[in-house]
């Protein structure tokens, strides 16, 4: 397959644009998808305008190439989109919501948890919901509390719901194309920091399993296990402790449900030593997932007590100087590691 | 009134099979073998039926916690819903989903609904499939006068004018949303003059008629059918029965509710409007005996039917995990 | 103290009435607080029939004794319900705001999370924000999927908010006094079937503190860690193995934020083998918090893995078949207790 | 208009002061020191200041993502919303809440808003409180064109005129969310309208005339005051900048903007509607002067001003914990 550096947005772009061209089921809904080219404004009907793609600028260009009816913007009202996907997946689309920023999750959440989650189960088994909700997650922009957020803890004590949190433009674009063909509805978290990273991405479609971990680097002494942005951080912290002959394997989980159970507990079982860095939450998230996970399947082989690197539990604040306090550092991630070695 | 008599037969006979369900569930739930609970549609048969003689079995519904008439209008089978009711493997759901979320999409039922105010942003979204894949579906959501006041559903009002979709949004004001009344809940002076302020035709109609409902449905679905976009529709009907089995109903007296029953009789009103000529008195009769037949078969079947198996439990979660 | 017996709905209703009457700015707001008087029953108004207190019953009397000033009647529109008391709590009022099933949240979070859970850390400290939002959780009842939830965890993680979840009628009675007098927003988890379980409590008011476990029962072999309806389900099953010899200790933590480490940690120390049983998630829920925090905090006095019994990844069903096999039983507890000791 | 001389000058000192401030923040973020996005109000001034000037330091209002004018016009301190913008500890909430958690309750300033849609129910909240302490307060919130779609606005009418609470809704009207033309987003003929079948009076005015702004609000404040219940007022006036900064507002052109700026400026309108003799035009020009340096002076001291010490991170998340 041919490849190319592409940004995080543009794998993301180009999984949409590809299943969209693959099946005609598959519909993009939200706000602003062709923001300057809604409306009547009669100076700018004969201009073309490119519809900049939503804020995001993640869909730009498919407004162009797919027309209003399969590129459908939407009002400001998170709670008919969420329940206007749910229900148009249960009868025939494959539609892909974009949510902006998952931190809005609060006022449409039931539409997303209570119904497209259990309609499956509650119905016996007799519906399927293809349906996925993107939108941002993640600190490190000041965009303060109410657009920082990282709740795919949330998310993933949803039965009935995957979550998908890629580190990467490679992990994103194989990740969204199987989020769209799969079945069930997908929550994929795009993190904010990470939208002009690039990476080599086949130009083509494929396809990357849920529920496989992503080793991102091997290694003997010490796992550590980190999803999404926190990934760079902690191959940050490896490259600096491999320069001291500290072999650090980091584990990338990729999908926060379906989990990787043997692909974590592996890595875990070879090393004995982890450390956990999660961005969800200080209580109940990922990370306390991850070490209950541990601690009660591979407690034989731990050699020293797991070490779980979160941020603190406050808000998200918006000063610089105090967010980057708040988000797991490189820095703590390492001292994290050395301690796992000391004991 | 241009329905000729097969078409009346049947539309008795949905109301009928209502009725005759929910006054049997009224009684089997005394017995206290009903799990959870439910909510009885006695006293409103009009207003489903009147709306799903107009759709299609391709056309969708979303409906509420009160969803035992939309389903039976809609054709889910009497069977599988009474099974599902009493938490039977048999059951339209396998005994997963109870009184409160009985769906069966192969006949276009998207489910009850135990969130009030659920079914219009569901519903939109069948409707939008029916506009993406041009099939020239439609659907219809049903919410109550208390649910009318939910975010959600003014939400799905503005959407459904703004992508046009092919959608009929049903208010059943039935005076109550639980023990607390219309009158004070809705700030409005009108139901369907606060839904027509969102860009779309409303209207008002006497939800005990059953040809009041059917004649601003047949309208509604037809524009909607014809890409004219969005309908609301406010039937107004009270419900005979407390808000669920268990209600003491300490907001109204026993004597107005019979006053209701006497009066406000949808089977009843049906009866009056058809000429005696076209259906005698004796087939409805047979039609409510058929009914009330159909539904002891139900409970007996689902009395003797099997729990779901322990291993049901994990299942049915994903389609793959 | 005088005391007297009263059911867990009864204690919840003293604890109203009470703080209502000490405090004029004590407000109730929710759906059918008036139920029964509310509307313009011309039949009814001469009757003057008491209200019957919401469709929990927990209320009954307030109207009557308070009027509708004070006892507030709404709509069925959650999210106003929430922001209205988030609104009034910031500007003098301490509102309780009934939301009948917390699995409602799904409709009204970002009033909660977003909006009332962040001011004071958003304003800098300069606001405080008294509420409590008062819900039924838990399963047990077939009230099935979207009326059985327990996600006690999901707002546990929300840094601003406090989270409690009484297991008796005497816990719930100072801990509900404890939350209206709090001045941060309080989220009030009564369990479903727990309302007419009964317990000796106080006629007077009293307060419990937030953060302070309460060792239902102690011993030396095993601690078993249980919220909520859990506790009676871990008595149980400590009954049964105490015939047995088996010395096993319940930890009740009360409040599940803030929670008692220490307590939590002292009790794991002293034993060595751990069982958290937990209603709210199989998958980033309060017992992997707890299972966090022990082998993070504790992984040196641990004798065995630790075991966590919760339901299935799967939504609550409503045949009671199904749902008595979803709940945590005590079987299942005293099968962890044994394994536990097997290692 | 029989506003007099002294609440003339104050109503256009505020006005300028937005302006100054929004014109220089358009600069100062081009620099690259501003953290985080801002969202402009320049183009609106006449809305927040015509409702402000009716409300009391006591009363309460609810803002938005745009909220600058709205804290400016409420009293908020210029230094303080200057470093907090800037992300610096003396800045009103300590660096932590930024340009939209700006709050200040002790002017009665409930916070900006980063949800859209989020002030109406926290307003009628501050409206309860008013009602239930009988202190005679109001609130009033801002919510946009985009925002009034949200269904939580659409529930917090209803609670309002259920309640009869003293608040008025104020609906700015700019043409746009985000870059969204609200004549798509609004499937609605007419938001005030909408808003009236809520059961509420509701009114339209021209947003960039101050005093059409000012005796609406007047008339609204008067009616919440004196128990009369809610009002909605939509006010219509353009944005003059992009969304937010950085918005490359392909939606509109230059030239369009342009006229905006010749023919719509809120601050060159009051100056017209105000009788030469009553101010001089050197009188106004002094005051625009003034709020410059006033800005100057609020740039220069949050540039000067210290980031929030590492420790503060854990500061302020509960009264107790
Ligand atoms: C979001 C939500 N809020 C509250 C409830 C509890 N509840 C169930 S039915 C009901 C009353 C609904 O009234 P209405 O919409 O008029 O329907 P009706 O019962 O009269 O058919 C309420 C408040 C709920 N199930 N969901
Ligand atoms: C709940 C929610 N949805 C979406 C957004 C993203 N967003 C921020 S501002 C905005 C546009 C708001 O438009 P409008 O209400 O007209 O206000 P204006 O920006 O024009 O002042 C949007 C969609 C948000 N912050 N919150
Ligand atoms: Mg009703
Ligand atoms: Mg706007």
């Amino acid at each position: 397959m041919a490849t190319s550096k592409k940004t995080y947005r543009e794998a993301i772009k180009d999984a949409l644009a590809q299943e969209m061209a693959r099946d005609a089921t598959v519909v993009q809904i939200g706000e602003d998808l062709r923001g300057g080219q809604a409306g009547t404004n009669p100076d700018l009907e004969t201009k073309k305008i490119e519809a900049f793609g939503g804020v995001l600028g993640v869909t730009k260009g498919l407004w162009t190439e797919f027309g209003s009816d399969r590129v459908i913007d939407t009002p400001i009202t998170e709670s008919a989109i969420i329940g206007m996907a749910a229900g148009a997946a249960l009868t025939g689309l494959r539609p892909v919501a974009e949510l902006m920023f998952m931190d809005f999750f609060g006022v449409c959440y039931d539409a997303l948890y209570n119904q497209a989650a259990k309609f499956r189960y509650m119905f016996g088994g007799k519906a399927r919901t293809p349906m996925v909700v993107r939108g941002m997650i993640g600190a490190g922009f000041s965009a303060a509390a109410q657009h920082s957020q990282s709740p795919y803890n949330v998310f993933a004590a949803v039965p009935g719901l995957k979550v998908v949190a890629p580190s990467n433009a490679y992990d994103a674009k194989g990740l969204l194309i199987q989020a769209i063909r799969d079945d069930d509805p997908v929550v994929f978290c795009e993190h904010k920091t990470l939208y002009d990273q690039k990476a080599e991405v086949p130009d083509e479609a494929y396809t990357l399993p849920f529920g496989v971990a992503n080793y991102t680097r091997e290694g003997d002494d010490v796992t550590v296990i980190a999803l999404s942005a926190m990934v760079n951080r902690a191959n940050e912290a490896a490259d600096k402790l491999a320069a001291e002959g500290i072999s650090v394997e980091v584990v990338d989980p990729r999908t926060v449900s379906p989990l990787d159970e043997e692909g974590v507990l592996e890595s875990v079982a070879s090393t004995g030593r982890v450390v956990i860095v999660d961005e969800s939450a200080a209580r109940c998230g990922f990370g306390h997932d991850l070490a209950a996970l541990i601690s009660t399947k591979a407690f034989g082989s731990l050699r020293a007590p797991i070490e779980l690197v979160t941020p603190p539990h406050t808000p998200v604040p918006f000063s610089p100087a105090l967010e980057q306090a708040w988000l797991p550092s490189a820095a703590r991630i390492e001292a994290a590691v050395r301690k796992t070695l000391a004991v | 009134m241009s329905l000729n008599r097969q078409a009346l037969l049947r539309a008795y006979r949905r109301m009928s099979e209502i009725r005759a369900f929910e006054d049997r569930l009224h009684e089997e739930n005394a017995t206290g073998d009903i799990p959870g609970f439910i909510h009885l549609y006695s006293g409103q048969e009009a207003i489903a039926v009147g709306v799903c003689e107009n759709l299609a079995p391709t056309d969708y519904i979303g409906s509420t916690h009160r969803g035992h008439g939309h389903c039976i209008a809609k054709g889910c089978d009497i069977d599988g819903m009474m099974a599902e009711i009493f938490g039977k493997d048999a059951g339209l759901c396998h005994g997963k989903g109870g009184s409160m979320h009985i769906a069966d999409l192969s006949v276009g039922m998207l489910g009850a609904n135990a969130i009030v105010g659920g079914a219009p942003s569901l519903a939109i979204g069948a409707a939008l499939s029916a506009k993406t894949l041009g099939n020239g579906g439609v659907a219809a959501s049903f919410t109550g006068d208390g649910g009318s006041n939910q975010g959600t559903v003014f939400e799905a009002m503005n959407m459904a004018v703004v992508l046009k979709l092919p959608i009929v949004f049903v208010i059943e004001n039935n005076g109550y949303g639980e023990a607390t009344g219309t009158d004070y809940a809705v700030g409005a002076p009108d139901i369907a003059a606060r839904a027509a302020s969102f860009g779309m035709p409303a209207v008002t109609v006497d939800g005990t008629d059953f040809f009041a409902v059917h004649d601003a449905a047949r309208e509604a679905v037809e524009r909607a059918r014809t890409g004219g976009g969005p309908t609301t529709i406010e039937a107004q009907a009270h419900r005979w029965f407390g808000h669920f089995e268990g209600d003491a109903q300490l907001y109204r007296t026993p004597e107005q509710v019979a006053e209701l029953r006497a009066t406000q009789d949808p089977l009843r009103i049906f009866r009056s409007r058809v000429d005696a000529r076209k259906v005698k008195a004796a087939e409805f009769d047979a039609i409510d005996e058929e009914s009330r037949a159909r539904v002891d078969a139900a409970v007996a079947k689902a009395r003797a039917a099997a729990y779901p198996p322990a291993e049901n439990l994990l299942t049915d979660v994903y389609v793959s995990y």
